[in-house]
C-alpha cells in the first residue's frame, strides 16, 4: 500500500502536515518545531525508500503514479520519477530537516506559519520534479511562488517586501508565457493526434515536429523560448538574474537555503525535461546562445561577487556563476556533460546552501553579514572556520570534494564541442577560488579586527548536527560520485537519444 | 406553440419565489418589526428555496410564448446569480446593523435586482431582455445609495443612476433599429435574419453597437468602465460584491446569445477589432490603474474591469471551448470576488470611510481567518494556482490558443503579470508590514467571516479539482448548442 | 380619413426620434443640472419609444410583417413603465442628495475620482 | 608488498584526520607528535618495503585500480595508484625527507599551543597523503587530486600563522596563483580525454609513442597546457611570484613543501608526460626556455635579498628552472636526478635556516646575524656542506646533477635540437651564467649569516644556541645526503664506466621510445652522444670555473675586512639595476597594476554599472516606474466627472458602430 503511493505520500504528505498544523495554537512554538522536524525527518525516510525502490537501470519513468484530473482536457494526476529527477527530490527532502533544525533557536516571529510555508513549498518543489503532466507542472511550479514569498517578505531582512515582490515578479514574468507554450504544445498535440493531451510522455510525440525554421517567429522556437524564459530567470542566466542577489540578501537563512538548494534547480531541471526533451531541434538551434550565456555568467556572476562587501550577496552571486556551469553542461548536452550538470545541481544544492547555512549562524551571533564587520574569527570559532573551509573548498571545486567532480564531468564533457566556452569556463573556476578565499581570509584570518567578535562562541551541537549531513554528502560525493552518477546515466541516455 | 400555462410557471418558478419572498419581507418590514432582525435569513431562506426549485425543476426551453428560454445556460446562471446573491445577503445583515442602516428594503431590492438578472439570462426576446436589465438595474441605482448620509454612497447611487440610464437607453435604441431591421424583437430571429446575411446592415451595425455599448456598460469595460471605480468605492461593501457579478454575469450571457450563431467574426471584419480591442484594452486600463489605487475597494472595480477583458476574450473566441470558458470565468469570478469584498469588509472599521491599503497593515496576524480569505481569494485573482481563478484563466487562454488567438492569450498573460504587482501589495501591507499604532478596531462577525470562508474554500476546492466546473459548464454548452 | 391625405413617410419619424435621441444625448453630457439631465434622459428613452413606433408602423403596412408591428408597440407601453420606475427613483435620488449637499449640480459629485 | 600501495598515502590520511581531532580535543602535544611523526614513519616504512619489494622483481609497471572514481557517458576515471621506476624515485625520497622534516618539526613548532601544533600536523601529514598521492596516481585525474591537494595544504601551511594578516594573504596568492596553472592542467585533462578516451599513463602514453604522426598536434596543445599547470606549481616565469611569499609559513613547510617535494612536483608531471612533449618540438622549447630564463632571472634577484628565507625561495625557483631546461632538452633522468639532489640539499639549507631563525628569535634579516658558526656548528657544517652542494662544487650531490644538466644543454646545442641549435646554445649560456650567480649568492648568505661578527641586537646575542636534537638529527642526515645523494647518479660516461649512472639506469624505461615516423625517428637521439668526451669533460672544467669564481666573488665581498663595503659600492654606481633586482623587477606591482586593477574595475563595472544601473535601475525598476508612470497618467481618465462618463459610452456605441459598420 505504502509502496504503491509512495511517489505520492512524498509529494502530499508536507501538504498535509501543513493542515496538521493549522490547528495547533501558534503559542506552542515548541510543539510545532517539534513537530515539523519529526514529520520532515520521515518525509525524508520516505524519500530513502524511495531512492531503495528506484530502478537505476530503467531509463524511463517509473512509481508512476496516474489518476484523471481533468479527463475532458486529458490532463491527469501523473506523478513518475526517473533518474533525472530522483536526486533532486531527494535533495529536497533532505534540505527541510535541515533548515528546520538550522531555524531551532533562531527567535522567529511566527514560527507556525514558518513551517507551514516550507512544508507548503516542499510539496511544490517536489511537485516540479515529479509532475510528468505539464498542467499538473505548471500549477506546482506556481505554487512554489507563494510560500516562498511569504518567507522572504515576512522572515527577511529590512528590504524584504521589495525583495520578495521583485523575486514573485521575476519568476512571474517567464512562467505566464510559459503557459500559453503548455496550451500550445497541447493545441499542437491535438492538431496531430485528434486528441487532447498534457502528458509529457505523449507530448512527447508530437512536441518535436513543432516547425523551427523560418525564422525567429517559428513555432518550434517560440514555445523553446517561452519555456527557456522561465527557467532562464529561475537559474537564474544572465541577464535575468537581478532578483537572486536580493531575495537572497533579505531572505532567511531557511529561505535562501531552499531558494539555492533547490528552487533555483528547478530552472536547470525544467531545461533539461521540456526545453531540452521536449524540443531537440529548437535546442540545437540555441546551443550557442545558451553555452555563450552561460560562460557569461560564470564569470560575470565570479566578478561581481569578488567585490561584494555583504557575505550573503557575495554567495547568491557565486550561485549565478555555478548555476552557469549547470547550464553550460547541459548546452554542451553529451552524456557525460548532461550526467554532471546534473550532479553539479545537486552539489550546488550542498554547497551553497551549507554557506547560506553558516553565513545564517555568524548572523544569529552577530547579526551583521558585511565581512568588513569580521576578520580573525578563526581563533575565536575554530570549529566553524573548519567547517567553513570544508563547504568554501567544495564550492571552489576541490579535486576529492563534490564539486569538482560535477564541474569535471561538464568541463571534460564541453570540450571537445566547446573548447573555448571551457577555457572562459575555467576563468571562473580561478575567480571563484579568489573570491571565495578572500572572504574566507577576511572574515577568518589575520588579527581580531573588531573586540565585538571576541569570544563568539564556536559551533553548537545542533549547529554541528545540521551541517553534518552537507558535510557527510561533500566528501561521498567528491569520493565516491558513482553512488549518484549511476541513476541518472539511463535517463539522461534516453532524454538525449530522442 | 405557447407552452401550457404551468410550465411556464414552473419554468420561472425560482423568480417568483424570489418575488414573493421579497414581498413578504417588505410586509415583514411594515408590520413584524420583531423578526426585522431576521431579515437576512429569511432572504437567504428564500434564495434557498429558489435555487432548490431551480436544480429540482426541469429546465423546459422556450417558455413564455418563446420570451423567455429556460435551459440549461439559464439555469447554470441563475444558480450562479443565486449564489452570489445569497452570499450578499449572509453578510449583509451584519454588515447593515455595523453601519447601523439595517433596513428591509435592502434585502427587497436585492432580490429584485436578483429576479431582474435571472430574467436576463433566459430572456431571448429584446423585451425580456430589456425589462430584465431594468428591473436589475433600478433596485441597484438605490442600492447603491443605500447609506443615504454617506456623500460617497449617494454619489455612487447619482453616478450609476445617470451613466445606467443614459446606457439603458442606448440598449433600447438599439433594440428599436434592430427590431427596425429585422421585423421581430425575437433574438433567435434577429439572430437568424442577421446570419443569413452577407454582410451587416448599416441599421444592424449601429443597433448592434448600440446594444453592445449598453451591456459593455453592465460589464464595465473599457471605454464604457469609467463609473466602475467610482461606484463599487462608494457603495456598501455587500452592494458592491453583488454589483461586481451578478450584472456581468448577465450582461455577458446576454452577449454570448447574441453573439453564438451570428457569426459576426464572418459578418463583420470589425467584430474582431471591436471586442478584442475592448478586450484588451481592459485588461491593460484596468491592471495599470488598480496599479496605483490606495482604496482596495477602488483597486478591485479596476481589477473587476480587467477581468471582464479576459472574459471578453473568451466570449470572442465563441464556439465550445469559448462559450465555456465564459461560463467558468464567471463562476470563479463570483467566488473570488465575493470573497475578497467579505473579507475587506471584516477588515474594515466603517463602510463610510475608505477602506485604504495602509488600514490593512499587520493585520495578518491580527485577523487571521480574514486576512488569509482575502490573501487566498487575492491569489486567485491573479490567477495563481491552486486556485479557481487559474482555472479560469486557464479555460479563457485555452480557448483562445486553440482557436487561432494566441496574441490574446499573450497579453492576458501579460495582463496576469501586471495585475499580480497589485495584488501583491494589498498582501504585503497584511503580512509583512508592522501593525500600527493606532490599528483600527474591528468588530466579528460571525456572517461576514462564514461568507468570506465558504467563497474562500470554494475558490479552494474549484482550483484544486476544476472538473466538476469544467465538464458542467462544457455540458451546458454542449446541451444548448445541440 | 380622406385619399388626399398623404401619410407620413415612417423614415420621417424615424428622422425625428434620431433628432430626438441625439437631443437627448447631448444633453446627458452637456447639462450641469440633474432634472435636466434626468429630462434628457426621458428624451432618449422617448425617441426609442417613437422608433418603436415608426418601424411598428411600417410594419403594419406591410402585409407579411403585419404582426411584428404588434411587437414594436407593446415594447413601447413596457418602456413607458420602465420610464416611470426610473424617474421615481431618479427624483428620490435627487432629493438625497439636495438634502446633503444642497446642490444639484452633477460637476460637484466628483469627490470619488481618479 | 605490493599490494599495500594504497596503505603509504592512506596511513598519512589517516594520521591527518587523527590529528584533527586531536585538535579539536587539545591533546597534549606528545600525542599530536606520535601520531604525526609515526604515521609518516609508517607510511615510510611501507613505501621502502614496497620499494624493495619492487626492486627486487623486473622493472614493471605496477597498477593497482582500487574503484571507478567517476564514471558518467565515455569518460571514466579509475582510482588508483601505479608503481614504476618514476613514482618509485619519487616516493622514496619524498618519504624520507617528509619524515625527516616532520621529525625536525617537532622540535621546531614545539613553542605552539595544543590546538595549534596538532593543526600543524595534521595539515602537514595531509600534505604527505596529497604528495604521495600525486606521485602514486596513476592517472592524470588522480595525480591533479594529489596536486590541488598539496595546493590546499601549502595554502593551509602558508596561513598557518593566520593572525598575521601577511601570512594569510601569502598563503592565499599562493594558492589562485597556483589554480591559474591548475587550469591549464584542467584543461590539458580534457584535451587528453578527448584525444586519448583516458586519462590512464599506461593507456595515452605508449599510444601516444606508437603513433607520433597522428597525434603531432594534440600533443603540441596537451603539452603546453600541462606545462601552464607545472608553471604554477613549481614556480615558473610567470607564475614564480607566489613562492617568495610562501616562506611566511614555518621553515620546515617552506623545507618540505616549497623547496624539496610540492614544487618539484611539475618536473615530475612534465618527466611523466614525457612522451607527449617529446612529440612537439615547439612545447620542449617552451620549457627550456621558460626554465632556463627562470634560472638567471630568479638567481639574479637572489643577489640582493637580505632574507635569508627569501635567498633560499629565490634560489628555489632559479633551480626549478634548472629542472624544467633539463626537460627542455630532453634530458627527462638528469631533471629527477636534480629533483633529488635538490631535495636533500635544499631542504637541509632551510632546515638550516630554521635553525638559525629559531636561534636568533625569529630574525631573518641576515643583516641582523653573522658569525654564528661559534655558536651553532652542526648547523653551519651542515649549512656549508648543501651550500658547497647547491653550488656545484665537485663531489657533492649538487654538482652531479646540475652539471649533467648543462652538458645536456650544450649537446641539445650542439645537435641541434628540433633545429632549434641556436637557442638552446643561448640557454647554456644563460644556465652557466645562473650558476656562478647560484655560487655567489649561495655563499653570501652562508658568509654572512655564519661569518664575521654577530650583528643583530645585544639580547638575541646573549641567547645564541644551538638547536635541539630532533632539529639537529634530520639536519645531519639531509647534509649528509647533500654530500653522497649525487653517487646515484654518477656520470660514468665521462670516465666509459656506463653502468655506474644507477638513476640513469633505473630511469630508463620512463622514457618509452617513439615509434618511427616516415622513415626517421621523431626526435632526435638522446643521450649525450651527441659530443665527444673531450668537450663534455671541457663542459665540466666550465661550470666548476663557474661555480669557484662565484664562491671567490662572494668572498671578496662578503668575508674579511672589506665585507660589504665593496656590494654597497656597488649598488651606488649602478642605483638603477640595484633598485630594479631589491625591487624584484617590480612583477608583483606589474601584477597588480596589469591584472588585479583591470579585474577589480571590471568587476566595479559588472556591479555598479551592468548589474546595478543597467539592468536593476534601468530595465527592471525603469520599466517598474514607466508602468507606474503611466498608471499615473492613466487614472486621470477616470475623471469623476458624470458627464465624462456618458460621454465614454456614447464613445462605445460610436466606435463599435463605426467598426461594424
Amino acid at each position: 500500500m505504502v509502496d504503491d503511493h509512495l511517489l505520492s505520500i512524498v509529494l502530499i504528505a508536507p501538504a498535509a502536515f501543513a493542515v496538521v498544523l493549522l490547528p495547533i495554537p501558534r503559542r506552542w512554538r515548541k510543539v510545532h518545531r517539534v513537530l515539523t522536524i519529526i514529520a520532515s525527518s520521515l518525509m525524508f525516510a520516505f524519500s530513502l525508500r524511495l531512492w531503495t525502490a528506484f530502478d537505476a537501470d530503467e531509463p524511463g519513468f517509473q512509481l508512476a503514479e496516474r489518476l484523471p484530473w481533468i479527463p475532458q482536457l486529458g490532463i491527469s494526476y501523473h506523478i513518475a520519477v526517473d533518474g533525472i529527477s530522483i536526486l533532486l527530490v531527494l535533495l529536497t527532502t533532505l534540505l527541510l530537516p535541515v533548515v528546520v533544525l538550522a531555524a531551532w533557536r533562531l527567535n522567529i516571529e511566527h514560527i507556525k506559519s514558518l513551517h507551514i510555508s516550507l512544508l507548503l513549498l516542499t510539496t511544490g518543489m517536489i511537485g516540479t520534479f515529479v509532475a510528468v503532466d505539464l498542467f499538473l507542472f505548471y500549477v506546482v511550479w506556481e505554487i512554489t511562488l507563494i510560500p516562498m514569498y511569504f518567507i522572504i517578505g515576512v522572515w527577511g531582512g529590512p528590504r524584504r517586501i521589495y525583495a520578495a515582490v521583485k523575486f514573485f515578479i521575476f519568476t512571474m514574468v517567464g512562467s505566464v508565457l510559459m503557459l500559453v507554450a503548455v496550451l500550445y504544445l497541447a493545441w499542437f498535440h491535438h492538431l496531430q493526434t485528434g486528441a487532447w493531451s498534457y502528458d509529457y510522455t505523449e507530448l512527447l510525440t508530437t512536441a518535436p515536429l513543432l516547425p523551427v525554421t523560418g525564422g525567429l517567429l517559428a513555432p518550434g522556437l517560440l514555445v523553446f523560448a517561452a519555456f527557456g524564459l522561465a527557467f532562464a530567470i529561475k537559474v537564474p542566466v544572465f541577464p535575468f538574474h537581478t532578483w537572486l542577489p536580493d531575495a537572497h540578501v533579505e531572505a532567511p537563512t531557511t529561505g535562501s537555503v531552499i531558494l539555492a538548494g533547490v528552487l533555483l534547480k528547478m530552472g536547470a531541471y525544467g531545461f533539461l525535461r521540456f526545453n531540452r526533451g521536449l524540443l531537440p531541434a529548437a535546442w540545437e538551434a540555441c546551443v550557442p546562445l545558451l553555452t555563450a550565456l552561460a560562460v557569461v555568467g560564470i564569470i560575470y556572476g565570479a566578478l561581481v561577487a569578488m567585490v561584494q562587501a555583504d557575505v550573503k550577496k557575495l554567495v547568491a552571486y557565486s550561485s549565478v556563476s555555478h548555476m552557469g556551469f549547470v547550464m553550460l553542461g547541459l548546452a554542451a548536452g553529451g552524456q557525460a556533460a548532461t550526467q554532471g550538470a546534473i550532479l553539479q545541481m545537486v552539489n550546488h544544492g550542498l554547497s551553497t546552501g551549507g554557506l547560506f547555512l553558516l553565513v545564517g549562524m555568524l548572523y544569529q551571533r552577530r547579526h551583521t553579514r558585511m565581512i568588513a564587520d569580521f576578520g580573525g574569527l578563526a581563533h575565536e570559532m575554530p570549529v566553524f572556520t573548519g567547517v567553513f573551509l570544508i563547504v568554501t573548498l567544495s564550492s571552489i571545486g576541490l579535486p576529492g570534494l563534490n564539486g569538482f567532480v560535477g564541474e569535471f564531468l561538464i568541463l571534460a564533457g564541453s570540450w571537445s564541442r566547446a573548447p573555448v566556452a571551457v577555457a572562459l569556463a575555467g576563468l571562473g573556476i580561478i575567480l571563484g577560488a579568489v573570491y571565495m578565499l578572500w572572504t574566507v581570509q577576511r572574515v577568518f584570518w589575520g588579527p581580531l579586527a573588531n573586540e565585538a567578535n571576541r569570544l563568539l562562541p564556536d559551533l553548537t551541537v545542533r549547529e554541528l548536527f545540521v551541517m553534518l549531513p552537507l558535510l557527510v554528502l561533500i566528501v561521498w560525493i567528491g569520493v565516491h560520485p558513482g553512488t549518484f552518477l549511476s541513476p541518472t546515466e539511463a535517463a539522461v541516455r534516453l532524454l538525449l537519444g530522442r | 406553440m405557447p407552452s401550457p400555462i404551468h410550465t411556464d410557471l414552473l419554468a420561472v418558478a425560482p423568480q417568483v419565489i424570489l418575488t414573493l419572498a421579497a414581498g413578504l419581507l417588505l410586509l415583514i418590514e411594515a408590520f413584524l418589526p420583531g423578526l426585522r432582525r431576521a431579515l437576512s435569513e429569511l432572504g437567504m431562506l428564500a434564495v434557498a428555496g429558489a435555487a432548490w426549485a431551480r436544480l429540482a425543476l426541469p429546465t423546459p426551453g422556450l417558455v413564455w410564448s418563446g420570451t423567455l428560454r429556460v435551459d440549461e445556460l439559464a439555469a447554470f446562471v441563475d444558480l450562479y446569480i443565486l449564489a452570489a446573491l445569497f452570499l450578499t445577503l449572509w453578510m449583509a445583515g451584519p454588515f447593515l446593523r455595523r453601519n447601523d442602516s439595517e433596513r428591509g428594503e435592502f434585502y427587497v431590492l436585492a432580490l429584485f435586482a436578483a429576479v431582474g438578472a435571472m430574467v436576463m439570462a433566459s430572456a431571448v426576446n429584446l423585451l425580456t431582455v430589456f425589462l430584465g436589465l431594468e428591473l436589475l438595474s433600478i433596485p441597484l441605482y438605490v442600492l447603491n445609495a443605500f447609506f443615504r448620509r454617506s456623500v460617497i454612497s449617494l454619489e455612487a447611487g447619482l453616478k450609476y443612476f445617470v451613466v445606467g440610464a443614459f446606457a439603458s437607453a442606448f440598449v433600447l435604441y438599439g433594440m428599436a433599429l434592430l427590431y427596425g431591421a429585422t421585423a421581430s424583437t425575437d433574438l433567435a430571429v434577429i439572430v437568424a435574419v442577421i446570419a443569413a446575411g452577407a454582410a451587416l446592415d448599416p441599421l444592424v451595425a449601429i443597433g448592434l453597437a448600440m446594444v453592445v455599448a449598453g451591456l459593455a456598460f453592465k460589464l464595465a469595460v473599457v471605454p464604457a468602465h469609467a463609473w466602475a471605480p467610482d461606484v463599487y468605492q462608494g457603495s456598501p461593501t455587500p452592494v458592491t460584491a453583488f454589483l461586481s457579478v451578478v450584472p456581468k454575469g448577465a450582461a455577458l450571457i446576454v452577449l454570448l446569445r447574441l453573439a453564438e450563431g451570428m457569426d459576426l467574426a464572418r459578418l463583420s471584419a470589425g467584430w474582431v477589432v471591436a471586442i478584442a480591442g475592448m478586450a484588451v484594452a481592459s485588461q491593460t486600463l484596468g491592471n495599470l490603474i488598480a496599479l496605483v489605487q490606495r482604496d482596495v475597494k477602488r483597486m478591485l472595480a479596476y481589477s473587476g474591469i480587467a477581468h471582464m477583458g479576459y472574459a471578453l476574450v473568451a466570449v470572442l473566441v465563441g464556439g465550445p471551448d469559448g462559450a465555456s470558458a465564459v461560463l467558468v470565468y464567471l463562476v470563479a469570478y463570483t467566488f473570488m470576488n465575493m470573497g475578497a469584498f467579505a473579507a475587506l469588509a471584516l477588515l474594515s472599521e466603517r463602510d463610510d470611510r475608505p477602506h485604504l491599503i495602509r488600514d490593512l497593515e499587520g493585520q495578518g496576524y491580527h485577523r487571521q481567518l480574514a486576512a488569509l480569505t482575502l490573501t487566498t481569494c487575492l491569489f486567485s485573482l491573479a490567477g495563481m494556482p491552486p486556485f479557481v481563478g487559474f482555472t479560469a484563466k486557464f479555460a479563457v487562454f485555452r480557448a483562445a490558443v486553440n482557436h487561432g488567438f494566441v496574441w490574446l492569450a499573450v497579453v492576458g498573460v501579460a495582463n496576469s503579470l501586471l495585475s499580480a504587482a497589485y495584488y501583491l501589495r494589498v498582501i504585503y501591507a497584511l503580512y509583512m508590514k508592522p501593525l500600527p499604532e493606532r490599528a483600527p478596531e474591528l468588530q466579528p462577525s460571525l456572517p461576514i467571516a462564514a461568507t468570506a470562508t465558504v467563497a474562500a474554500l470554494g475558490v479552494l476546492a474549484l482550483g484544486l479539482y476544476p472538473t466538476a466546473l469544467l465538464d458542467a459548464a462544457a455540458a451546458v454548452i454542449t446541451s444548448i448548442t445541440r | 380619413m380622406t385619399a388626399e391625405l398623404v401619410p407620413i413617410p415612417f423614415t420621417w419619424v424615424l428622422a425625428l426620434s434620431a433628432v430626438l435621441f441625439a437631443i437627448g444625448t447631448l444633453g446627458v453630457m452637456l447639462r450641469r443640472n440633474a432634472i435636466a439631465i434626468f429630462l434628457s434622459l426621458e428624451v432618449m428613452l422617448n425617441s426609442a419609444n417613437l422608433a418603436f413606433a415608426a418601424f411598428a408602423y411600417r410594419f403594419g403596412a406591410v402585409h407579411v410583417a403585419a404582426a411584428a408591428a404588434l411587437d414594436g408597440q407593446i415594447f413601447i407601453f413596457f418602456v413607458i413603465a420602465v420610464a416611470a420606475a426610473e424617474a421615481t427613483v431618479g427624483l428620490a435620488l435627487f432629493i438625497a442628495l439636495y438634502r446633503l449637499r444642497e446642490t444639484i449640480d452633477v460637476d460637484r459629485f466628483n469627490i470619488l475620482r481618479w | 608488498m605490493l599490494d599495500a600501495l594504497w596503505l603509504i598515502p592512506a596511513l598519512c590520511l589517516a594520521g591527518a584526520c587523527a590529528n584533527l581531532v586531536l585538535g579539536t580535543l587539545r591533546a597534549p602535544k606528545a600525542i599530536v607528535a606520535v601520531v604525526g611523526v609515526g604515521s609518516v614513519g609508517a607510511a615510510t616504512a611501507v613505501a621502502w618495503a614496497t620499494l624493495w619489494a619492487y626492486a627486487g622483481q623486473p622493472l614493471a609497471v605496477v597498477v593497482r585500480p582500487y574503484f571507478t572514481w567517476i564514471s558518467a557517458g565515455d569518460i571514466t576515471v579509475n582510482a588508483s595508484l601505479q608503481l614504476d621506476p618514476l613514482s618509485a624515485v619519487m616516493t622514496a625520497f619524498v618519504t624520507v625527507v617528509g619524515l625527516l622534516i616532520h621529525v625536525y618539526s617537532v622540535g621546531y613548532m614545539h613553542g605552539e599551543g595544543n590546538a595549534a601544533f596538532a593543526r600543524y600536523f595534521a595539515y602537514l601529514n595531509l600534505f604527505m597523503f596529497a604528495m604521495l598521492l600525486l606521485v602514486l596516481g596513476s592517472n592524470l585525474a588522480v595525480l591533479f587530486i594529489g596536486w590541488e591537494g598539496v595546493g590546499l595544504c601549502s595554502y593551509l601551511l602558508i596561513g598557518y600563522y593566520y593572525r598575521q594578516l601577511w601570512c594569510a594573504q601569502a598563503g592565499m596568492k599562493a594558492f589562485i596563483v597556483n589554480r591559474i596553472g591548475d587550469l591549464g592542467f584542467l584543461l590539458a585533462i580534457f584535451a587528453t580525454l578527448a584525444a586519448f578516451g583516458s586519462l590512464e599513463f599506461e593507456t595515452v602514453f605508449p599510444a601516444a609513442a606508437a603513433d607520433p604522426a597522428s597525434f603531432g598536434p594534440e600533443a603540441t596543445v596537451i603539452a603546453l597546457l600541462l606545462f601552464v599547470g607545472a608553471v604554477g606549481k613549481s614556480a615558473q616565469i610567470p607564475l614564480y611570484v607566489w613562492l617568495p611569499d610562501a616562506m611566511a609559513g614555518p621553515t620546515p613547510v617552506s623545507a618540505l613543501i616549497h623547496a624539496a617535494t610540492m614544487v618539484t612536483a611539475g618536473v615530475y608531471m612534465v618527466v611523466r608526460a614525457n612522451v607527449l612533449f617529446r612529440l612537439s618540438p615547439t612545447a620542449m622549447l617552451t620549457v627550456a626556455v621558460v626554465g632556463g630564463v627562470t634560472a638567471i632571472f630568479a638567481a639574479t634577484i637572489g643577489l640582493v635579498q637580505n632574507d635569508i628565507k627569501k635567498v633560499l625561495a629565490y634560489s628555489t625557483v632559479s633551480q626549478l628552472g634548472y629542472m624544467f631546461l633539463a626537460t627542455g632538452v630532453g634530458a627527462w633522468v638528469a631533471a629527477i636526478f636534480h629533483v633529488v639532489t635538490h631535495a636533500f640539499f635544499k631542504a637541509c639549507l632551510f632546515l638550516g635556516s630554521g635553525s638559525v631563525i629559531h636561534a636568533c628569535g625569529g630574525e631573518q634579516d641576515m643583516r641582523r646575524m653573522g658569525g654564528l658558526r661559534i655558536h651553532m656548528p652542526t648547523t653551519y657544517w651542515t649549512f656549508l656542506a648543501a651550500t658547497l652542494s647547491i653550488a656545484g662544487i665537485p663531489i657533492f650531490a649538487g654538482f652531479f646533477s646540475k652539471d649533467e644538466i648543462l652538458t645536456r644543454t650544450w649537446a641539445a646545442g650542439a645537435s641541434d635540437l628540433n633545429g632549434f641549435g641556436d637557442a638552446y646554445r643561448v640557454l647554456w649560456a644563460l644556465a652557466v651564467a645562473a650558476a656562478l650567480l647560484t655560487a655567489f649568492y649561495m655563499f653570501r648568505a652562508l658568509f654572512t649569516t655564519f661569518h664575521g661578527s654577530f650583528r643583530g641586537p645585544e639580547e638575541v646575542a646573549h641567547h645564541l644556541h644551538e638547536s635541539p636534537r630532533s632539529m639537529t638529527l634530520p639536519l645531519v642526515l639531509l647534509g649528509v645526503l647533500s654530500v653522497v645523494g649525487g653517487f646515484v647518479g654518477l656520470p660514468g660516461q665521462l670516465l666509459h664506466l656506463e653502468g655506474l649512472n644507477l638513476i640513469e639506469r633505473f630511469l630508463k624505461p620512463v622514457v618509452i621510445p617513439l615509434a618511427e615516423v616516415g622513415g626517421h625517428a621523431a626526435e632526435a637521439a638522446h643521450g649525450a652522444h651527441g659530443i665527444g668526451l673531450a668537450t663534455e669533460w671541457l663542459l665540466v672544467l666550465v661550470s666548476v670555473g663557474a661555480a669557484a669564481a662565484g664562491v671567490l666573488l662572494a668572498r671578496r665581498f662578503y668575508l674579511g675586512a672589506g665585507a660589504f663595503l665593496l656590494p654597497r659600492r656597488l649598488a651606488e654606481r649602478l642605483p638603477l639595476l640595484h633598485r630594479m633586482l631589491l625591487n624584484k623587477y617590480w612583477v608583483d606591482e606589474l601584477y597588480a597594476l596589469l591584472v588585479i586593477r583591470p579585474l577589480r574595475a571590471a568587476a566595479g563595472f559588472c556591479w555598479r554599472v551592468v548589474d546595478e544601473l543597467a539592468i536593476d535601475t534601468l530595465l527592471v525598476n525603469g520599466t517598474a516606474f514607466g508602468v507606474e508612470l503611466g498608471a499615473d497618467l492613466a487614472r486621470y481618465t477616470t475623471t469623476g466627472n458624470i458627464r465624462n462618463y456618458a460621454l465614454m459610452v456614447l464613445a462605445a456605441a460610436v466606435g463599435i458602430a463605426a467598426l461594424l459598420w
